[in-house]
């Protein structure tokens, strides 16, 4: 799959790996956004934006079939392969570090001791590999989750708030990460609250759709 | 899908080994129930003896109830569920995965134990082998029914016992054909029959609850 | 589920599935319950209570059986429709079979306490105990267990959609396993217990006290099906309550 | 420091008023297990009333253990219990407060639904009183015991069962007076001293419990 | 307690709330810091700052009277009054956003409907009041809990990361009720990834701190 979208990056127009159409929220009988409609490509980064309770998790949850489309559509032309990491992260307390990304990784492709280690370093989490996860900051733990990102081939990475917990040096780090998704042919939809220091980020406000709503 | 199957039954052994009292609790809950019914009622041979193979398998039931709570709880509080959910695998196949677990680390042991416990309630030595093949066949019935129970209360706050609620009506008909099997090879009578039926049971429990459990999942995820 | 999208049902189904619709619908068919539910049991009533013979054996304790055995019958109907409604409401994502199915939850417990309560008060005078372990009696208290439990399930789960779809589930595996329940209970009984006490079968009644009961049974029936309405038809103004029909609908009372 | 317990007892009602089920649980769980007895042992009107006083204790002891999971867990996961731990009142007031909330929500209801299920039971009337009693003075140790053991288990991520395995040790003299109660009522002899000895286990519970309760959950704590 | 402060503050030097003696810090044998040393006098603001895993949260529990304290001492001059509102948020997701502010208050002081209305009014919750917790975003929980600290005297606050999940209004807001507390000769110890936009912010960095311990 991987592949198969990288060979089609060669060619003039990169492929639409998701695309959204008059997709509606309503949550508890209060509508949260009416007519969204975007079309996210390979290559493309989409922040979502919008004050807390905007709809930014229910949106991502959504486009990851966590939560029900009642009006609108979500597909994927190129099949639906992503990766999804919301605010809660899927550790498991009494598992290290190497070992809950070892399963979670296992979800989806196998992985060998080696890039799991690889992966983890990657985040910054050398000399933690076999510390349980119970015993982690809550910084740590984020990274456990964020090694994800380089063991998982999906193309689309859907990020709540991928930026929390980290400290400076992390978030900057990260950034990098996103820009070598990008470039090998990925597509990202982040929501956050700081804003990224990345070029091209396209932006998707919902307090403009929370208005239209209304 | 079998080396998905395989991932979570190993990551599940693994989280019970971190723990072993999680294994071993079951087991003992067992052993009191069966342990506090003498001194609850009588310590008298004969009605013990009478009682035996009903004491032994409301104990059995019981426990395995109470040990339902580790199926999907923990996966949905910590998020887990939410990325078993996302994974390709179909989720009857995770369902099938947990409750292989929840019998190896609940059903398994108890039935390797009943025996010795029988014995301490001076069942006769004829029924004993009924009642070992009956909770063999049984246990796996509860862990699938119970699977249900359990997939359906994920999410909800409530504590540990609205599960008990949802699950032991339908446990009453193992309870029933369990318990018969045990009597009935007490009498001398043959148990082919009763066998039958929690087979029976087991295969209908098969067919039905992956289903539902996964439907319910499914149902319950959209809650958070 | 997509084949049942090629599916061309009547169009009453598809109409069915809206609560407005379902609202107007109840409203015009409810008097007509209420009139029959209402002729039925009275002249049960008054005819069973009152001029059916006495029983040779039981004198006039028997009479209970005029709610009893309507309350008995209907607990069992009405779990089975809650089953039913259920599998609707999974399949065709009909939100209107779920509230009618939640509707009939409280109903249906209410009959099967009914006959319970009713059951064990006929029980002192006949047997000499409100309680024994016999089959039909333990399958009743049984699926009063379940009743509870879909209530509780219910209740747990605030999203009114979510819930719905869970109690659902543990109708339908409640339905399909009421006839196991049933069964292995009757097994185990006849088993255990020869015939200490047992429910006389069918009791050849002389017409003067089965017609009542019989006008009863459907009374009860017709009582049921308005207060499954009646609760469906407040489950969709509590669910709707923003949509617009239900602000004008509910200004004009 | 009477409105801080006040407060608590309130906002715990609160909480399972917002879900009945929870109140409902134990109890139905209770019934549960004394409707299971009949059907896994035997239906027969003697044997029953033999065994009757015993069924229920055994019975209201694994309802109270079970219902033992509300009294800190929710709270721990939570962050609520390091709040209440940090308010300027003392720990064991919080224990108190909730101790009452659960013999409220679990113990009084089991005791009122006694005799109904005594009768199905067959239980002689003439002992009914004594139940009643002795389920009333019993039960509120058993949640006075039980708040030692799930505080002692916060913050361990097992399930419930630990619980149980901590607790029913503590519960057994309660078990034995209480039964013992029951019996001497059915056989017309006196009962005031088991009443005694389950009066004074009471108070012994209540001097001891809090404070060790409350030393279970400062220490319980640290482990955050 | 609360006027006191207030009333010490007149005299020439703020009175201290909080002392830290060479305050070192274990975990699973690996040592966060030793040798902490500083003090919180009233209308001081102080930032700890330092890298995932540095002990940020460490410190703080320290300082509640979470987590033990082995080397070293903490102790507060004119009484242990304090308000600590860490990662976990002590939301009960079965309560409104008022009930739960009601008992999170009445751990200290008893607080009117009129005040808690008021103070949730404050956080951006005007017309969630009555909206159960499990209800609302993830912004949203937290503004709850931040609603606290319009009803609680404590003069003390410890506060885990307080600007996560926020929105950017939602940062600014938060620092301006910082700038009213100290105001009032208050004073507070919190962590953050994000720079405050406070003037005489009281840095404390751990990572300094660690290298010590190394
Ligand atoms: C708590 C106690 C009792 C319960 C739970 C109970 C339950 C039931 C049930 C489930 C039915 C079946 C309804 C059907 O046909 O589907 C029934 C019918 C009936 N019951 Fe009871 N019963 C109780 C006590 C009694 C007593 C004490 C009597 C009188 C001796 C009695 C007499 C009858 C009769 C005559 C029928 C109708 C039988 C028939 O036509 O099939 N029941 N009851
Ligand atoms: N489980 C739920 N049930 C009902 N309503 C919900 C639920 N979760 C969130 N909401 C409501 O939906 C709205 C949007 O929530 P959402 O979590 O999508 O916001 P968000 O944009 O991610 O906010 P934040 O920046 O705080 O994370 C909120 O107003 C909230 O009240
Ligand atoms: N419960 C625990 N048991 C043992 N070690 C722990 C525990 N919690 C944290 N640690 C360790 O203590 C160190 C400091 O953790 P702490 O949570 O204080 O960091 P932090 O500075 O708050 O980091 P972050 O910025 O990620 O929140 C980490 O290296 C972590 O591994
Ligand atoms: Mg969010
Ligand atoms: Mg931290």
């Amino acid at each position: 799959m991987y592949a198969e979208v990288f060979t089609t990056m060669q060619s003039t127009t990169p492929p639409t790996l998701l695309q959204v159409d008059q997709l509606a929220c309503e949550r508890d009988e209060r509508s949260l956004f009416v007519g969204l409609q975007f079309t996210v490509k390979a290559g493309e980064i989409w922040h979502i934006k919008g004050p807390n309770g905007a709809g930014k998790t229910s949106l991502l949850r959504q486009l990851a079939g966590l939560l029900p489309v009642d009006q609108g559509q979500v597909s994927f032309p190129t099949g639906k392969q992503l990766l999804y990491i919301g605010h809660k992260l899927s550790i498991k307390d009494q598992l290290s570090a190497n070992e809950n990304l070892s399963w979670l990784t296992a979800l989806t492709v196998s992985s060998t001791e080696n890039q799991r280690y690889a992966a983890l370093e990657k985040v910054g989490l050398r000399g933690y590999e076999e510390s349980l996860a119970a015993q982690l900051s809550a910084g740590q733990r984020r990274r456990i989750a964020l090694a994800r990102l380089h063991l998982n081939p999906a193309p689309l990475w859907l990020l709540d708030e991928p930026l929390t917990a980290m400290d400076q040096q992390g978030v900057m780090d990260e950034q990098r990460w996103f820009v070598e998704h990008l470039r090998t042919g990925g597509a990202i939809v982040l929501t956050s609250h700081q804003d990224l220091l990345l070029d091209n980020v396209k932006i998707l406000d919902l307090s403009a759709a929370v208005e239209a709503a209304l | 899908m079998m080396s998905f199957v395989l991932s979570i039954i190993r990551r599940d052994l693994l989280l019970v080994m971190r723990y072993p009292a999680e294994m071993v609790n079951p087991l003992v809950f067992f052993v009191l129930v069966v342990a506090l019914f003498p001194m609850g009622v009588s310590p008298e041979a004969k009605l013990l003896s009478q009682a035996a193979a009903g004491v032994v398998w409301v104990a059995a039931l019981l426990a395995t109830l109470l040990s339902l709570d580790i199926l999907f709880k923990a996966d949905f509080a910590d998020g887990s569920l939410e990325q078993l959910l996302l994974a390709p695998q179909p989720v009857w196949a995770l369902v099938l995965a947990k409750v292989v677990v929840h019998w190896l680390v609940s059903g398994l042991p108890l039935v390797l134990l009943s025996p010795v416990v029988a014995t301490m309630l001076f069942l006769p030595t004829e029924a004993m082998p009924a009642l070992l093949l009956s909770l063999l066949v049984g246990t796996p019935t509860l862990s699938l029914f119970g699977a249900v129970g359990a997939a359906l209360v994920t999410g909800v706050k409530t504590g540990g016992m609205l599960i008990s609620l949802l699950v032991l009506p339908l446990y009453i008909p193992v309870l029933l054909f369990g318990t018969g099997a045990v009597a009935a090879a007490a009498q001398g009578m043959p148990v082919a029959g009763y066998l039958a039926y929690l087979g029976a049971m087991l295969v209908f429990a098969l067919m039905v609850t992956p289903w539902a459990a996964a439907t319910a999942l499914k149902i319950g995820q959209m809650q958070g | 589920m997509s084949w049942f999208d090629n599916w061309h049902l009547p169009k009453w189904f598809y109409q069915m599935a809206s609560p407005k619709w379902f609202f107007d619908f109840g409203a015009r068919l409810q008097p007509w319950f209420a009139a029959l539910a209402l002729l039925f049991i009275v002249c049960g009533l008054v005819w069973g209570l009152l001029y059916a013979p006495a029983d040779y054996q039981q004198g006039n304790s028997f009479r209970i059986m005029y709610v009893h055995v309507p309350a008995a019958i209907l607990s069992q109907s009405i779990f089975l429709m809650m089953g039913v409604t259920g599998a609707i409401g999974l399949i065709w994502k009909m939100k209107v079979a779920f509230m009618v199915a939640r509707a009939c939850t409280l109903v249906g417990a209410s009959f099967t306490a009914l006959a319970l309560i009713t059951g064990a008060i006929w029980g002192k005078p006949t047997w000499g105990a409100y309680w024994v372990w016999d089959a039909r009696l333990t399958s009743t208290l049984i699926m009063l267990f379940l009743y509870t439990g879909v209530m509780a399930l219910n209740q747990a789960i605030a999203d009114r959609s979510v819930a719905g779809r869970a109690t659902a589930i543990l109708a339908i595996i409640g339905s399909i396993n009421i006839p196991v329940i049933k069964y292995s209970v009757e097994w185990w009984n006849t088993l255990h217990q020869a015939s200490t006490f047992t429910l006389t079968a069918k009791p050849s009644m002389p017409p003067e006290m089965y017609m009542p009961l019989l006008f009863m049974v459907l009374g009860c029936y017709c009582l049921c099906a308005w207060l499954v309405v009646q609760g469906t038809r407040n489950e969709i103004l509590d669910q709707e309550r923003q949509a617009s029909w239900v602000a004008r609908y509910l200004e004009d009372q």
